[in-house]
């Protein structure tokens, strides 16, 4: 650090907010107030992060949104807040673009009663049926359901091409085990959040049983060099892959973030968040820089889909690294 | 193919199934002991956290697991009443003040078996494919694995009827529950049974986790849904029926599998209505008097 | 007029008749006797003139006014006060807040808190408990909650006063003393019917007597009259005998 | 003489609380940023506690609504936003809990024991879930942003609503309705044949308990500055309350307070430093408090105390 003429050494200070936004209100400004902190990381989840980006926004804190997010936090002015995800504004119509160019015709839509379901939800309709694409059944199921198999008997019963899901892991992973518990498959399933996680999703249903998944995201060890080394690093670590959506959007961001500070040469957060606002930094997926709205925009990638064990960016255009495998192949037989 | 009433029904009993099975453990330890176990529910994930680990790890098939989970939830829960609950019975001023307590001691319990089980087994959500295929029924379509907790659900349901109908033990249970004083006097040890009755609860827990891993995603968080929906259960048949406990459950598969189908997001708020509803109108369940 | 009136007052539990078509007049300053064999329906008469329970069918008028379909407490403003044949006396409040209680809420109009406290004294002094004035309620003897219950009815200023069996469990000399007590109440000029099965207190005690059996009314008449009735006799001894037995 | 004592009492009794009012009227001043959050957490810990043990203390009705109460207040804060002065906002919030309240009261009139425990946390879960349900479809949002205030503004807002809290709880537990509300514990049809009109009591009291929850989950939201259903109607804010008053003992008025107090102080303390064992620790103590204190901390205390004068006047009659 230039301020400093050395380098300073990084204590890393982190509480547990036991999933209580109250908690974690207190933490953040406890982070802030008490501990003196340098720089601050974000919680996981968008609800989090909706109440964690004007605390820190309050007391000129950068906040780095990686780990979830929407596009309703555009609503509030916060200048001292980056988001990093792509979201449903470019995913929506790259499904639809994709599903027009397999000949998908009709679609079910559910999506789960939250922030995140709503706006994926409401955002794909209008995208599919510009492109000539039925949706014939829309339904939102609330989060702790038990049991969706009446939401893929109703679509199955529909013969939708297409089966899309705004939902989070724990309903995706009900999704899949209950379509093949049932035998229903769809020549085109996609779900937001789940298949992006090698862990969670490959992990449970086998390289077999997601085979022809689409899911959002999306990026892998193709996309670029930094890719294959952030990949490597992580499975010699943790011994599983990142996940396939936010990993290295994270990552470069904490690149982007870095270069931005050596930059400044100084702790002042006004400083650097104007660096990070106005200067493109290359990083681990390439160039990488916010817009005037502090999204990151040059995202790798933003459909997947899980082909021979590998998360395929399908987008149409130059970022695709696999043409879309269409129809589905039917879910595994199990013993 | 659409879906038919048919297909409606037999889904809610499904679901039934699973709500009965839980729901009689929770009926036997509010029924007889008198503690009304909100921590039911950790029971529940400790069976199914039991069984997903024997599969995951060591092969071991899930329905042999039954046989292990039961032992084990009963052996807690027999320990965990002896030590603590009972202490509470004898100390408080009156039956309301014991009630009141031992279910305070339960949320404490809810606590700690919850976050052990975090500590143990990590937050996230996990599950495995056994018997994940379709069975073709009257026309309808149904998870083979949904039609087997099924078919355990009612033959343990039933073996659980007969022990406490037929058995000795099970008529001093019964008469535990309806006189303690009186049972005392007959020369049973009320401790010992009641104890007995807060374990056998903790084992159908255990078996109910057991089946519940079969077909549903688990998570060391998992438990208060399982004992709300116990609790709506038991409300719904009268607290402390055993039958009532099991015709609640199918009752109320029934009625999530028919809101489900025509709204899902109203599913829970259906739930909490009916259960507030009997509640207030026929606060000894659809079946009392 | 009559203070208190029943017309057919009748009341089923399941398909049970507790209590069956019972008409009734007390009057002003009288003292009556309720006595039956055990289950005869004498609490749940009481419960029904308390308002604990509805009669169905049949109506009660008090100081000519109906008061069925009334609660309990404003029945108790009115002027009707109890005592319950199991004592329920709050067992953690001292003996004077118990009193107190009375006096502020059930007597119309209500005291304040500091009125209450000097008129409850008073009743304690009168029914002999200002020693244990402030002991909790629950630490007295069967004997003085007993007697507690009376203070605390009185501290309502009933017109009416019903007495559930306040000897019962009582050695004789505080028998002797709770007949005292009853003696001095209605030396207030407050009306009051007992059920009881000390007959030497019923007989002593009381201006009239009404018999229950099976729920209904099987005779009513002075002391003298039911000693002498052969079906009383009977019915009430013999099933004492028998219960006894 | 007696007289004068009891207005010596009286007087020493007012002067504490206006003295501690006063301290912590100025704290903002002295206190660093991060303590003035703490306090206010306490401070909401102990309205909810206290206000939790003004109807269920005395009269034995475990509620487990307070979570239902208090998000009311949360829901309001965050429907009206900018509509209204806050100061306005504040007592909205507070009357939406107290109407809530009293209708829950005058439906739960006949249910007794553990059959009123289990509605009102089936309230709880109602409201959640029903409010979740019209927010996807009705209103087609789950998160509402609430426009913060300052961290000195929200501390004097709890302060003022603890204030009246305490001054309320205080005037009641004193008055005889206090008194009333115990007989209704200690035997209701009795206390209903003393000429207590008993449903009316309960009601009130149950009301006015929830307005005070109302009204600090108003304040409350404006920290959080944004909510959904799941963060309004926590389930964990109708546990903690009852706890932390049965830790502390609902005997005396401030039984409940020490129990909140010492609640907000040991989370702070373990989420710091066992972050991963918090709720472990949490669960712990709870099993313990009341296996092992029966009549909370505050019962412990005054029994060692009744125990320590009594073995000291002994060894002075001795």
């Amino acid at each position: 650090m230039e301020e400093y003429g050395r380098k300073l050494p990084v204590e890393l200070k982190r509480y547990d907010d036991k999933s209580d936004i109250g908690t974690m209100a207190n933490l953040i400004e406890k982070l802030i107030l008490e501990d003196k902190v340098d720089f601050l990381f974000p919680p996981w989840g968008t609800a989090w992060l909706f109440a964690a980006a004007p605390i820190a926004n309050k007391y000129g804190y950068i906040l780095i949104g990686g780990p979830g997010g929407a596009l309703k936090l555009k609503q509030i002015d916060l200048p001292y807040f980056f988001q990093v995800l792509n979201f449903s504004d470019t995913q929506a119509p790259a499904l639809a673009e994709i599903f027009e160019e397999v000949g998908v015709k009709t679609a079910a839509v559910v999506y789960r009663g939250d922030l995140h379901g709503i706006e994926y939800g409401e955002a794909m309709v209008p995208f599919f049926e510009e492109r000539g694409i039925e949706v014939k059944m829309k339904k939102s199921y609330p989060p702790g359901i038990k049991d969706m198999s009446s939401l893929l008997k109703e679509a199955d019963g529909l013969n939708v091409d297409a089966f899309v899901a705004a939902c989070y892991p724990d309903g995706g992973m009900m999704l899949t085990s209950q379509s093949m518990e049932l035998g229903i498959n769809f020549n085109a399933f996609f779900m937001t959040v789940l298949p992006f996680s090698p862990s969670l999703f490959k992990g449970t249903f086998g390289e077999r049983g997601v085979e022809g998944v689409m899911g959002g995201g999306a990026w892998n060890a193709k996309t670029s060099p930094g890719a294959r080394d952030l990949v490597d690093k992580f499975v010699n670590l943790f011994g599983e892959e990142p996940d396939y959506w936010g990993g290295l959007y994270y990552w470069a961001s904490l690149q982007h973030f870095r270069q931005a500070i050596e930059k400044a040469g100084t702790l002042d957060q006004k400083k650097i968040r104007d660096i990070m606002a106005s200067e493109r930094f290359d990083t681990a997926l390439g160039p990488y820089w916010y817009d005037e709205d502090r999204y990151f925009v040059n995202h790798p990638g933003e459909i997947g889909q899980w082909q021979k064990g590998v998360f395929e960016v399908i987008d149409v255009g130059e970022k695709r690294t696999a043409p879309p495998l269409y129809p589905k192949p039917p879910w595994p037989k199990k013993k | 193919m659409m879906v038919t009433i048919l297909d409606i029904i037999i889904a809610g009993m499904l679901l039934g199934g699973i709500y009965a099975l839980i729901a009689v453990g929770l009926s036997l330890q509010y029924g007889v002991a008198r503690v009304l176990n909100i921590a039911h529910g950790e029971f529940i994930m400790l069976g199914a956290f039991i069984t997903w680990t024997l599969y995951t790890a060591f092969g071991v098939n899930p329905l042999l697991s039954l046989a292990l989970c039961g032992p084990t939830l009963f052996l807690i829960g027999y320990v965990l009443y002896i030590v603590l609950f009972s202490r509470l019975r004898v100390r408080a001023a009156s039956p309301g003040a014991y009630e009141g307590n031992s279910m305070l001691a339960c949320f404490g319990l809810l606590f700690i078996i919850q976050n052990l089980a975090i500590l143990i087994w990590g937050a996230d959500i996990k599950g495995y494919s056994f018997f994940a295929f379709p069975v073709d029924f009257a026309g309808a379509r149904f998870a083979a694995n949904r039609l087997i907790t099924l078919g355990f659900a009612i033959v343990i349901g039933l073996v659980f009827y007969l022990f406490l109908a037929r058995t000795r033990l099970g008529k001093a249970i019964r008469a535990s529950a309806q006189e303690p004083e009186a049972a005392g006097l007959m020369g049973v040890n009320i401790d010992r049974v009641l104890a007995l009755c807060f374990g056998l609860g903790a084992l159908m827990a255990g078996l109910g986790g057991a089946l519940i891993s079969m077909s549903y995603k688990i998570q060391p968080t998992m438990g208060l849904e399982y004992t709300m929906i116990a609790l709506i259960v038991i409300v719904l048949g009268g607290l402390g029926s055993i039958p009532g406990s099991f015709i609640g459950g199918f009752l109320l598969g029934l009625v999530g599998s028919i809101v489900t189908y025509v709204e899902p997001g109203l599913a829970l708020v259906a739930y909490y209505v009916i259960f507030m509803m009997v509640l207030l109108l026929k606060p000894k369940g659809v079946l009392g008097k | 007029m009559a203070l208190l009136k029943g017309e057919k007052v009748t009341r089923y539990f399941g398909g049970l008749a507790a209590v069956f078509d019972v008409s009734f007049e007390v009057q002003q300053g009288e003292a009556l006797g309720l006595i039956g064999p055990n289950g005869a329906g004498k609490t749940t008469l009481f419960n029904l003139i308390s308002a604990a329970l509805t009669p169905r069918p049949g109506a009660i008028y008090f100081k000519g006014r109906k008061i069925t379909g009334l609660s309990p407490y404003r029945i108790c403003r009115m002027g009707v006060a109890r005592t319950f044949q199991t004592v329920k006396v709050f067992p953690d409040l001292p003996v004077l807040t118990n009193v107190m209680l009375g006096a502020s809420f059930g007597a119309s109009p209500g005291l304040s808190w500091g009125d209450a406290a000097e008129e409850a004294s008073e009743i304690l002094e009168f029914v002999e408990l200002s020693a244990v004035r402030d002991t909790p309620a629950g630490e007295l003897t069967l004997a003085n909650q007993k007697r507690l219950e009376v203070a605390r009815a009185l501290a309502t200023r009933p017109d009416l006063l019903l007495l559930d069996e306040i000897m019962e469990g009582l050695n004789p000399t505080e028998i002797a003393r709770s007949m005292e007590l009853i003696r001095s109440i209605r030396g207030r000029g407050v009306t009051i019917i007992m059920i009881e099965h000390v007959m030497k207190a019923i007989m002593n005690l009381c201006d009239r007597i009404m018999v229950l059996h099976h729920g209904s009314k099987l005779a009513e008449g002075t002391p003298g009259e039911i000693a002498a009735s052969d079906e009383v006799i009977r019915v009430y001894l013999g099933e004492r005998a028998h219960a006894g037995s | 003489m007696n007289g004068r004592i009891t207005t010596l009492n009286r007087l020493q009794r007012g002067i504490v609380p206006l003295v501690l009012l006063a301290v912590f009227a100025l704290s903002p001043l002295v206190l660093k940023q991060y303590a003035l959050i703490l306090l206010t957490n306490t401070f909401m810990y102990i309205i909810l506690a206290v206000s939790w043990s003004m109807f269920s203390g005395p009269t034995g009705y475990i509620s487990l609504a307070p979570a239902a109460f208090f998000g009311a207040g949360v829901y309001t804060s965050a429907v009206l936003g900018f509509a209204l002065p806050f100061p306005l906002i504040v007592i909205t919030g507070g009357l939406a809990s107290f109407c809530m309240a009293f209708l829950v009261g005058a439906l739960t009139l006949r249910l007794r024991g553990i059959y009123f425990v289990m509605f009102t946390f089936g309230l709880v879960e109602l409201l959640l879930n029903f409010v979740l349900w019209w927010e996807v479809t009705v209103t087609g949002t789950t998160g509402r942003v609430v426009p913060p205030l300052g961290n000195t503004t929200v501390f004097y807002f709890m302060l003022a609503i603890l204030a009246c809290l305490l001054l309320t709880a205080f005037r009641l537990k004193h008055s005889k309705y206090g008194f009333a509300l115990q007989s209704i514990g200690q035997g209701e049809e009795a206390a209903a044949h003393t000429g207590i009109h008993v449903t009316a009591l309960k009601m009130n009291t149950f009301a006015l308990s929830a307005f005070f929850m109302g009204a600090a989950g108003v304040v409350m939201a404006t920290r959080w500055t944004y909510i959904d259903p799941r963060i309004a109607f926590n389930p964990t804010l109708s546990f903690l309350p009852v706890l932390m008053a049965i830790f502390g003992g609902l005997g005396q008025l401030y039984g409940p307070i020490i129990g909140a107090a010492i609640f907000t102080y040991l989370e702070e303390f373990l989420i710091t430093r066992f972050p991963y064992h918090y709720m472990l620790i949490f669960g712990i103590t709870m099993v313990i408090a009341i296996r092992y204190l029966p009549d909370g901390l505050v019962g412990l205390v005054q029994k060692a105390w009744k125990q320590w004068s009594r073995r000291k006047h002994g060894a002075a009659q001795g």
